[in-house]
């Protein structure tokens, strides 16, 4: 049943992911990114990551999609004949994003147990199933302290100087955009 | 200096003194810039407080460095060793230097937005977590912190579309790259459960990697290979150099260059250091490559940036050759090699940044001729610059190709040096036709040149960088020592290898 | 557990991404479209934590923020582009070349 | 072997007849630098030190004569050459060979300068011209004194300098430059051929001092390398002594003063490659077969030259002719191992011949006084404008004859003896080999030319009716005493110099056969002398007689036979006498096959193909080229398009994919 | 005067002080006013040269090893040392380029007319790059030295030269920066297989000629590399193409110092460096011949070449090629006379080409044309000149008595033996050397006078003549009694020749000639 939901989300994020890459309108383009993101949240919740399924959406679909929007009505973007690039150029592009694939096609055989005997066959049974152990201590941790507090108390404990870091990012953020945005030309 | 224990509050606190104070300084100078904000001297002081703010994050970083801080137990998230304590020097110098080298440049192209110093501090604070990280997700968000400040800086002159499209063109190629980066990043997350490069290498092991890790080790390469402007992820490169202000050019060309390079080895000999028969082919490719195509593209160039930035991108290929030993050897000629490809290429930027003036077309060799007869400061101190980046003896770029050779030839490696010094040969095709028109030709107008200034910022700075080409060029004994010390602070990782 | 699934979701959705970053000329699209290769990463982030707990979702969070904060950035570079430009068609895009 | 004890007397000496004219050429070229004007001092230091070099020279002689030496004694002046087993020292041999030599550099020498001061006296490069002959001097005393082969070849190339210079000496005149060139560059072929031989023995002999080559020789040179080593020594004989092939040279030679074609071209330094055969008498008497070549190339030289010395007008030109000729008869005679021959007929030699080009210089000197007091234009040597000269200068006419009858074999001057020494010696090698036979004719056929040109010269010159002119006539006269003077001594000298080696047959001791027995036994020991028998003396010398008498009638009548005009209205030559009076266009044969050739070699091929376009064009330029091409390429690669670089950063994602997982 | 010279202490501080004056001289005047610039560097250069000529009685003919050897640590991490000796090979380079310095500014006295303070700065600076080459005995300061020299004979040609003053420049530089940028590869190399193999990493040469066995497999490799650098400077054909056109557009100074000493260097250090280090490879049958074959096709064409040149810079430039081709041919013979040989033709050349490019220069001063088309009969109104000229280009042609003799003859009498078809085919340059100097003097100085330019010709001045009569007398000298010189080489040419012994080929005796006792 979980798999055949994922399945059905999974297919309407790559339709939509399809649509936003080759719409000509880049409003389309964007609500199809926005349709995309919502599968996906769907999907982290299959997954059973309960907040990041919200935050995704608030967010991702939420927030940057609608700062996108807001850019593009600014702009008054249009329907664009020329937006995509010439065939040869298509052609290229997926070429080149075929092989990519072919690449990356082996992660679909991924499953639990193969990453077990990997990483045991790397760093040796013990270090393997230590690592292997954390996901289920996670699965504990929520059940004990609730969606939000699993999460919280790495957050400010062990993950304490990347979320400062992301302080100053956001800092440089807003700088920037000031400062890129408040002047005339 | 009792070790710190990184996984307290406290002790990531001090840890990261350097890149806090840095921080809380840009902080204070964004106050400031609040108030003031609108004629040159509100800019002149905001760019003096920056500076101050770098030299006390220097004198931090010093305090930690000099002190021997170290990590008690495993490092985490932020690495506490000689090497992050050099490349954050090298960072902190290159900063220091492009404020001062900005001072007067804002001034001439009517740039009067103090913000400018903040984006540079917060810059240098990220690449000084790049250069530092000790997890991937430190390394992403430090790249990210200084990615995103460097393209604002890179579309900083709003006078010039050149500036803005170079942004643009950055900011683009750079998100893509990132995302390359992170993908890296997951996939070695998903082979290993680790962000911690060490716990990431001990995880790996010795045993063939998994196709996971491979691909992630594969994306993550690119990632930052982009960074340091690798062929074929350096396309980006000499447009935004070219577009982008010149002293931030400097600063990206020497700064981005640094950190990216930092986190390169870093990530190679710590996370990586039993696949490097998977890694070493990449890199000796992208090396091939890089010198090639940077040195020969130089060669046909008539703007004086342009021509720089696929230098700086020729010297990056350099740089991988001595990344590809993956060795001590190999990250201390990195280190040492980057101290003098940054000390070089400032005050080459430096220079050119003086020449230009307001409204001005871009800066052609050409446009150089006769500059000995009217400035022969800036003429000779230009051309000791080329002359170290050509690796000249007598200069501070000849200890460093020697270094870089060297990290080679000790893993019985001749190909690579091979390649480099063939393509230093090149490099004299493009480096000397300056040179040339700086003495050897006569200005084509009476009163060329005239116009070139040097504030006394930028003046002390060139000569103090030229000094050091030249002292250390002849007595390089005490770069080598620190450069050696810091490659060996690398570790665990490395032992065994020479 | 949806690992392998997941994961060649990801792939998919990242290959996607790659592809519009190729075929678009609309430099607001093509930074759509590398939103979609993040949040392919973050799929795939997500799908990990399956086995490896916290870690991923950490990521996701981190993620999330950079995608803002380059959001924000970003656009506003498209806007300055735009000031210069009235356009932010990438193949009008080239001052810069040589 | 090498007395090394300091040499006793005048021997011990020797240096200072080398430092003399040293001292002199210093002197002179000091002053043709700062003062060209200061004759009266170069005329006095000019002549003075070579009297001062002929009387140690004489010295010498004597002491040589009174107490006979049973070694060469060897004066040492300082180590050269002092490198590894290689000894070679600045250093003097003094000999029979060398003081004979000596006697004549420094006699005929002494005669010639004092010649010059009159005939040179008017030029404004007095100064100069002595300081070279001066020069010139030393390098010829260098030459016979040597006792290595490198300090000989320290004077023969000196010599071979000072001819340049001097050839080149009125060098204004491009025509003049050339000869000076032309004789450098001739000689510098055969210096090549001596340098190889030197390098041969060398490493054959392990040795290059005379006494230390020539005793050692016999015992480690097999006759190959003896013939090779001697071939090689042979080329450098036969550019020095002006022989076929390599004469070309001394015609031309002829532009320098003529006092200067006296000493240089016919006295001294074209018999270098004799004295140097006859030197190296051992290595020669080893290799029979290039015994026979130099023979060979002898003979032929001195009919060839003969022939060609018919149809000239120009009367140096005839003497220079005639000289070859004369050498090649010294090159037959040292061929056929008759080295006193050869050397007898180069003392003789040097007399007549001396005699005859200074002979030839005072009516050159008249004709030229003659001609610049009429501002004519006319050629002052060209025989054609002279005639009937006999009148105006009977005392060079006499003198002249004497010469003529000398070098035209008519006894009892001193030609005589020495030609008929070298027919005889081999006519009698045709009982080895009958090609002898064949060499013995070709050199009575060119005694007989040589009889004719002679008598020519003769008749035209000093015969007949005057042509030079109505004006020029009463300005003709005979020459100042101090040129008179040294030709009436050479006219003494040619008259008898044949006592030197009087052989037996007239009544005579072979004087000269005898001084230098002690230099050349060991050479004859190894290929005795053959010399013919009484009844067969008589019969050659009746023909070599004959053969120059008719010569010498015939000669004289032919050319008074037909009227003769000035050379302005003379027609030009046609058919044969056209050929050989354009020299059988030899020349332009070199210069067609050789010169020209090399010259569009270097021009065309090496420097224009090879230089500019395969090394420096396509090799260098190309290379930078190409790079600069693919900079282009890959510059034009850098379009400015994000979309075209975001294709490339993916193949490049895929190539590192590929490498990785691949 | 040796007992005095070790009273102060002369063996100690020599050579630094040969190496530093012209540093400290070049500091002074830069910093002086221009108008002292040819003064100071006239006082450095005869300081230096005073100074250098204790070298010669303080010299031991007798050690065949360095002598005034000083070793300081200089990067002790890397195996670097400031490590300077001098032995037979070197002396006369040295003292030639000490001698040559005041003659050198002497004869730029006038023809330097703008930019003095750099022009005599660089002409020191470059002094001190000759002096280093000739004296490190340390490869890294050797790579140093040899790569400085690079830049003041790159300014001088380019500020100072002549028409074609860039071209030249940036060919020269680049020319011969590729030789010897492999050379820096090779060095590193050497020093890390020799350390890895040894524990010990030195740039010493000592060090890495005790242990040129463990090169091993590489040897060919480095070879290479080493011969590129040294046969780029030498010039070997065909990588001569930079000099005709260095040497064409230098300013006097610059063809005069290239000519005497920079062309030495390569000479110098396959003597030194190339052949020592790897004699197995380098004196293998096949390199040898190929070297003999290019050093003999290097003196015949050159002298060819030479011959049809219109430019008499060009001329003396090509003959440089012919020259140096002996020197090859000499060192590759490896006996005690074609090595001495080699030397004395180094020395020789110095001499004679180096005083023909001052002529050149003087005749360019009066008529501003190289052309030979130009002159025409000079000998009439500069007979000095002329004289001068002429005794010079005997020299260079070789005529005995004068030094360009000494050394050819050696060479020749010393390869013989090893190339004696090679010998022979070299011998016969001497009719084209003849050839293409008389050739050019002829077309000079002598012909007939035309032109009013070539009438108005002033003959030499007294400054001029101070120029031009050391050398003379020098060509003289060394013609006539070389002894002295020979004396002092010998024991390095010896020591070289010992050196490379054990692997010189067996060959094939001459091929008419047998050696049966060779004694």
């Amino acid at each position: 049943m979980t798999s055949f939901v994922f399945y059905v989300f999974a297919v309407i994020a790559v339709a939509a992911a399809v649509m936003c890459i080759v719409q000509r309108s880049p409003v389309a383009a964007a609500m199809w990114l926005v349709q995309t993101m919502f599968s996906l949240a769907a999907i982290y919740v299959l997954l059973g990551a309960y907040f990041i399924s919200a935050i995704q959406v608030l967010v991702y679909a939420g927030a940057v999609m609608v700062l996108f929007l807001f850019v593009i009505m600014l702009l008054n973007l249009g329907h664009d004949a020329r937006d995509l690039r010439g065939a040869s150029a298509i052609a290229a592009g997926v070429v080149v994003v075929g092989l990519l694939a072919v690449e990356l096609v082996g992660l679909w055989a991924y499953t639990p147990a193969r990453i077990a005997r990997e990483a045991s066959a790397a760093a040796g049974p013990e270090a393997a199933r230590a690592a292997l152990m954390a996901g289920l201590t996670t699965q504990q941790e929520t059940a004990a302290r609730g969606v939000v507090g699993g999460i919280a108390a790495p957050l400010f404990q062990a993950y304490l100087v990347p979320f400062e870091i992301t302080s100053v990012l956001l800092l440089v953020a807003i700088v920037g955009a000031v400062v890129l945005a408040k002047r005339k030309v | 200096m009792s070790p710190f224990d990184l996984m307290s509050p406290m002790g990531a606190t001090m840890a990261l003194l350097p890149e806090l104070v840095l921080t809380g300084w840009s902080l204070l100078v964004l106050l400031v810039v609040a108030w003031r904000h609108e004629t040159e001297q509100d800019s002149h002081l905001a760019g003096w407080l920056s500076f101050l703010g770098v030299l006390l994050a220097g004198a931090t970083l010093g305090m930690l460095w000099l002190g021997g801080a170290a990590p008690l137990g495993p490092t985490h998230m932020i690495a506490l060793d000689a090497y992050r304590f050099g490349a954050a020097a090298l960072i902190l110098l290159s900063t220091a230097a492009t404020i001062l080298l900005s001072l007067r440049y804002l001034d001439r192209q009517r740039l009067l937005a103090p913000e400018y110093y903040v984006l540079i501090l917060l810059a240098a604070v990220g690449m000084m977590l790049l250069a530092g990280a000790a997890d991937m997700i430190v390394l992403f968000l430090g790249l990210e912190v200084m990615s995103i400040s460097v393209y604002v800086l890179a579309g900083f002159d709003r006078f010039r579309r050149s500036s803005a499209e170079a942004a643009l063109k950055y900011f683009l190629i750079g998100a893509f790259a990132s995302a390359f980066l992170l993908y890296g990043i997951a996939l070695i997350f998903g082979a290993t459960g680790q962000t911690n490069f060490t716990l990431i290498g001990q995880h790996l092991g010795s045993a063939r990697l998994s196709l996971m890790a491979g691909l992630g080790l594969a994306f993550i390469l690119i990632g930052l290979g982009f960074k340091v402007s690798a062929v074929p992820f350096h396309m980006w490169a000499p447009d935004v150099y070219d577009g982008a202000p010149t002293p931030v050019t400097g600063f990206m060309a020497t700064g981005v260059k640094v950190a990216a390079f930092s986190a390169l080895v870093r990530v190679l000999l710590e996370a990586f250091p039993a696949a490097a028969y998977l890694w070493q082919p990449v890199i000796a490719f992208l090396a091939i490559a890089t010198i090639v195509v940077g040195n020969v593209v130089a060669l046909t160039q008539q703007s004086l940036k342009r021509m720089l930035a696929y230098s700086s991108i020729a010297h990056a290929g350099y740089t991988l050759v001595a990344v590809w030993a993956g060795t001590t050897l190999g990250a201390g000629a990195v280190l040492f090699y980057l101290v003098t490809y940054t000390v070089t290429t400032l005050a080459s930027f430096g220079i050119l940044a003086s020449t230009e003036h307001v409204g001005s077309r871009t800066i052609l060799v050409d446009d150089l001729e006769g500059l000995f007869t009217v400035r022969p400061g800036a003429a000779l101190a230009m051309a000791i610059c080329l002359l170290s980046l050509l690796g000249f003896p007598g200069t501070f770029g000849f200890i460093g190709k020697w270094y870089l050779i060297s990290a080679a030839v000790a893993q019985g490696q001749y190909i690579l040096p091979v390649v480099l010094v063939l393509g230093s040969l090149v490099s004299a095709g493009y480096y000397l036709p300056v040179i040339m028109a700086m003495t050897m030709k006569a200005s084509r107008t009476q009163d060329a040149h005239r116009q070139v200034t040097f504030s006394v910022a930028a003046r002390a700075t060139v000569a103090v960088a030229v000094a050091i080409i030249l002292v250390f060029g002849v007595w390089p004994t005490g770069p080598l020592a620190v450069a050696l010390d810091s490659a060996k602070s690398l570790g665990a990782a490395t032992s065994g290898r020479r | 557990m949806l690992l392998g699934p997941a994961l060649g979701l990801s792939a998919i959705l990242f290959t996607l991404g790659v592809a519009g970053v190729l075929i678009r000329r609309n430099a607001i699209v093509l930074f759509m479209c590398i939103e979609l290769m993040l949040n392919a990463v973050n799929l795939a982030f997500v799908a990990l934590a399956q086995v490896y707990g916290i870690g991923g979702y950490m990521m996701v969070f981190f993620v999330m923020t950079v995608a803002a904060a380059e959001a924000a950035v970003g656009l506003a570079i498209i806007l300055a582009v735009f000031r210069h430009n009235q356009s932010i068609d990438l193949q009008n895009i080239n001052l810069l070349h040589g | 072997m090498t007395s090394s004890m300091p040499a006793p007397g005048a021997v011990g000496l020797v240096w200072l007849a080398v430092a003399l004219p040293l001292a002199g050429f210093l002197i002179n070229g000091a002053i043709a630098m700062a003062r060209p004007r200061a004759k009266w001092l170069v005329s006095l230091v000019g002549p003075g030190v070579l009297l001062g070099a002929f009387a140690v020279s004489l010295a010498i002689l004597l002491q040589l004569r009174q107490a006979p030496p049973d070694a060469p004694y060897v004066v040492k002046l300082w180590s050269w050459l002092d490198v590894g087993d290689l000894k070679v020292d600045l250093a003097f041999q003094v000999d029979q060979l060398s003081a004979v030599m000596l006697l004549v550099v420094t006699g005929v020498g002494s005669l010639i300068h004092v010649f010059s001061v009159g005939y040179m006296r008017d030029d404004p490069g007095y100064a100069r011209y002595f300081s070279y002959l001066n020069l010139f001097i030393v390098f010829m005393l260098v030459l016979v004194l040597g006792s290595s082969f490198p300090v000989l070849f320290i004077g023969w190339e000196g010599v071979g300098l000072c001819s340049y210079l001097l050839i080149g000496f009125w060098f204004g005149d491009k025509a003049n430059a050339d000869a000076g060139k032309k004789a450098f560059l001739a000689n510098r072929v055969g210096d090549f051929g001596f340098l190889v031989a030197m390098f041969m023995i060398w490493h054959t002999v392990g040795s290059l001092e005379f006494s230390a080559v020539f005793a050692r020789a016999p015992e480690v040179l097999t006759a190959g390398a003896a013939t090779t080593i001697t071939l090689f020594l042979l080329l450098g004989c036969v550019g020095k002594s002006a022989q076929i092939p390599l004469y070309v040279w001394l015609p031309d030679a002829m532009a320098g003063p003529t006092p200067v074609s006296a000493l240089i071209h016919a006295a001294t330094m074209v018999t270098a490659g004799v004295y140097l055969v006859s030197r190296a008498s051992v290595l020669f008497a080893l290799a029979p077969a290039t015994s026979v070549l130099t023979a060979g190339i002898g003979a032929a030289t001195a009919l060839f030259a003969a022939t060609i010395g018919l149809r000239q007008y120009d009367i140096k030109k005839v003497l220079a002719y005639s000289t070859i000729s004369q050498l090649g008869y010294m090159f037959v005679g040292v061929g056929a191992g008759a080295y006193t021959a050869g050397v007898f007929h180069l003392v003789t030699h040097a007399f007549f011949k001396a005699l005859l080009f200074l002979g030839a210089g005072s009516v050159i000197h008249a004709m030229h006084h003659a001609y610049h007091a009429t501002h004519s234009h006319e050629d002052a040597q060209d025989m054609r404008n002279m005639g009937g000269l006999r009148r105006y200068l009977p005392v060079t006419y006499v003198l002249m004859f004497i010469a003529t009858l000398a070098i035209a074999g008519i006894p009892p001057f001193a030609g005589f003896f020495s030609k008929d020494e070298i027919l005889a010696s081999a006519f009698a090698r045709g009982r080895e080999d009958p090609v002898w036979y064949f060499f013995y004719a070709m050199g009575l056929a060119a005694a007989f030319m040589t009889a004719f040109y002679m008598a020519r010269v003769m008749a035209m010159t000093f015969l007949g009716e005057n042509r030079t002119g109505e004006a020029e006539r009463a300005k003709l006269h005979e020459a100042p005493w101090i040129m008179t003077g040294p030709l009436i001594v050479l006219g003494v000298l040619s008259a008898v110099g044949g006592a030197i080696n009087l052989p037996p047959m007239f009544g005579g001791h072979e004087l000269l056969e005898h001084w230098l027995d002690p230099v050349l036994a060991p050479a004859l020991k190894l290929r005795p002398l053959v010399m013919p028998e009484g009844s067969t003396e008589y019969l050659l010398v009746g023909a070599a007689v004959l053969v120059g008498v008719v010569g010498l009638i015939a000669g004289i009548r032919a050319t008074l036979a037909r009227p003769m005009v000035p050379a302005r209205q003379a027609p030009p030559d046609v058919g044969l006498a056209r050929v050989i009076y354009r020299k059988f266009y030899v020349d332009e044969i070199y210069n067609a096959l050789l010169v020209r050739p090399v010259v569009w070699l270097s021009d065309k091929v090496l420097w224009r193909i090879v230089d500019q376009t395969l090394v420096d064009g396509l090799a260098v330029t190309g290379g930078v080229r190409v790079t600069y091409l693919i900079g282009r390429l890959g510059s034009r690669l850098q379009n400015g398009q994000l979309g075209f670089y975001a294709v490339l950063f993916v193949v490049g994602v895929i190539w590192v994919l590929r490498t990785i997982m691949g | 005067m040796t007992a005095f010279l070790a009273s102060i202490g002369y063996d100690r501080w020599i050579l630094h002080v040969l190496l530093a004056t012209p540093l400290i001289g070049m500091v002074v005047v830069i910093v002086s006013p221009p108008a002292w610039a040819r003064v100071l560097a006239l006082i450095v250069a005869l300081f230096e040269l005073v100074v250098s000529l204790g070298l010669w009685w303080a010299f031991d003919p007798s050690v065949p090893g360095m002598q005034f050897v000083t070793k300081v640590d200089w990067l002790p991490m890397w195996g670097v040392s400031y490590y300077v000796g001098l032995d037979g090979l070197t002396i006369f380079m040295v003292l030639l380029s000490t001698c040559m310095m005041p003659l050198l500014v002497w004869g730029s006295w006038h023809q330097i007319d703008f930019k003095r303070r750099g022009f005599y700065a660089l002409l020191l600076a470059l002094k001190t790059g000759m002096l280093g080459v000739f004296l490190a005995m340390d490869l890294f300061l050797f790579y140093c030295f040899w790569e400085l020299l690079l830049i003041p004979m790159y300014f001088l040609i380019g500020i100072w030269g002549s028409s074609n003053k860039l071209y030249a420049s940036e060919k020269f530089f680049i020319y011969t920066f590729s030789g010897s940028l492999l050379m820096l590869v090779a060095i590193i190399s050497m020093v890390w297989i020799v350390g890895g193999a040894t524990g010990t990493y030195s740039f010493s040469y000592d060090h890495l000629l005790a242990h040129r066995d463990l090169l091993g497999s590489a040897a060919p490799w480095l070879f290479t590399a080493f011969a590129l650098a040294f046969a780029v400077k030498v010039p070997v054909f065909p990588f001569h193409t930079w000099l005709p056109d260095a040497h064409g557009e230098a300013p006097t100074a610059g063809s005069v110092d290239l000519a005497v000493i920079l062309l030495k260097m390569g000479t110098y250090g396959f003597l030194r460096f190339a052949i020592p280090f790897f004699p197995a490879f380098a004196l293998s049958r096949t390199v040898s011949a190929l070297v003999v074959a290019l050093a003999v096709t290097g003196i015949i064409y050159g002298a060819l070449v030479s011959m049809v040149q219109p430019d008499l810079k060009r001329v003396v430039a090509y003959s440089s090629v012919s020259h140096l081709g002996f020197v090859m041919l000499g060192i590759w013979a490896g006996t005690v006379q074609s090595v001495q040989g080699s030397i004395m033709v180094m020395i020789a050349h110095g001499i004679s080409t180096g005083a023909l490019f001052f002529l050149v220069g003087m005749l360019y001063e009066r008529r501003h044309t190289r052309l030979i088309a130009d002159f025409g009969g000079l000998a009439k109104v500069a007979p000095l000149l002329a004289t001068a000229f002429t005794i010079t280009a005997f020299s260079s042609i070789g005529l005995p008595g004068l030094n360009g003799f000494i050394g050819e003859f050696l060479v020749l009498l010393g390869s013989f033996g090893r190339f004696p078809g090679a010998t022979i085919v070299a011998t016969s340059v001497v009719v084209f050397a003849a050839a293409y100097l008389l050739w050019a003097v002829q077309r000079v100085f002598f012909n007939p006078l035309v032109g009013p330019e070539n009438e108005k010709v002033r003959d030499l001045n007294f400054r001029e003549i101070a120029v031009i009569a050391p050398l003379i007398v020098a060509m003289v000298w060394m013609g006539l009694y070389p002894q002295p010189i020979l004396r002092r080489t010998e024991a390095a040419a010896v020591r070289y020749v010992e050196t490379v012994r054990p692997h010189v080929q067996p060959t094939a005796a001459a091929p008419v000639v047998t050696a049966e006792a060779h004694p």
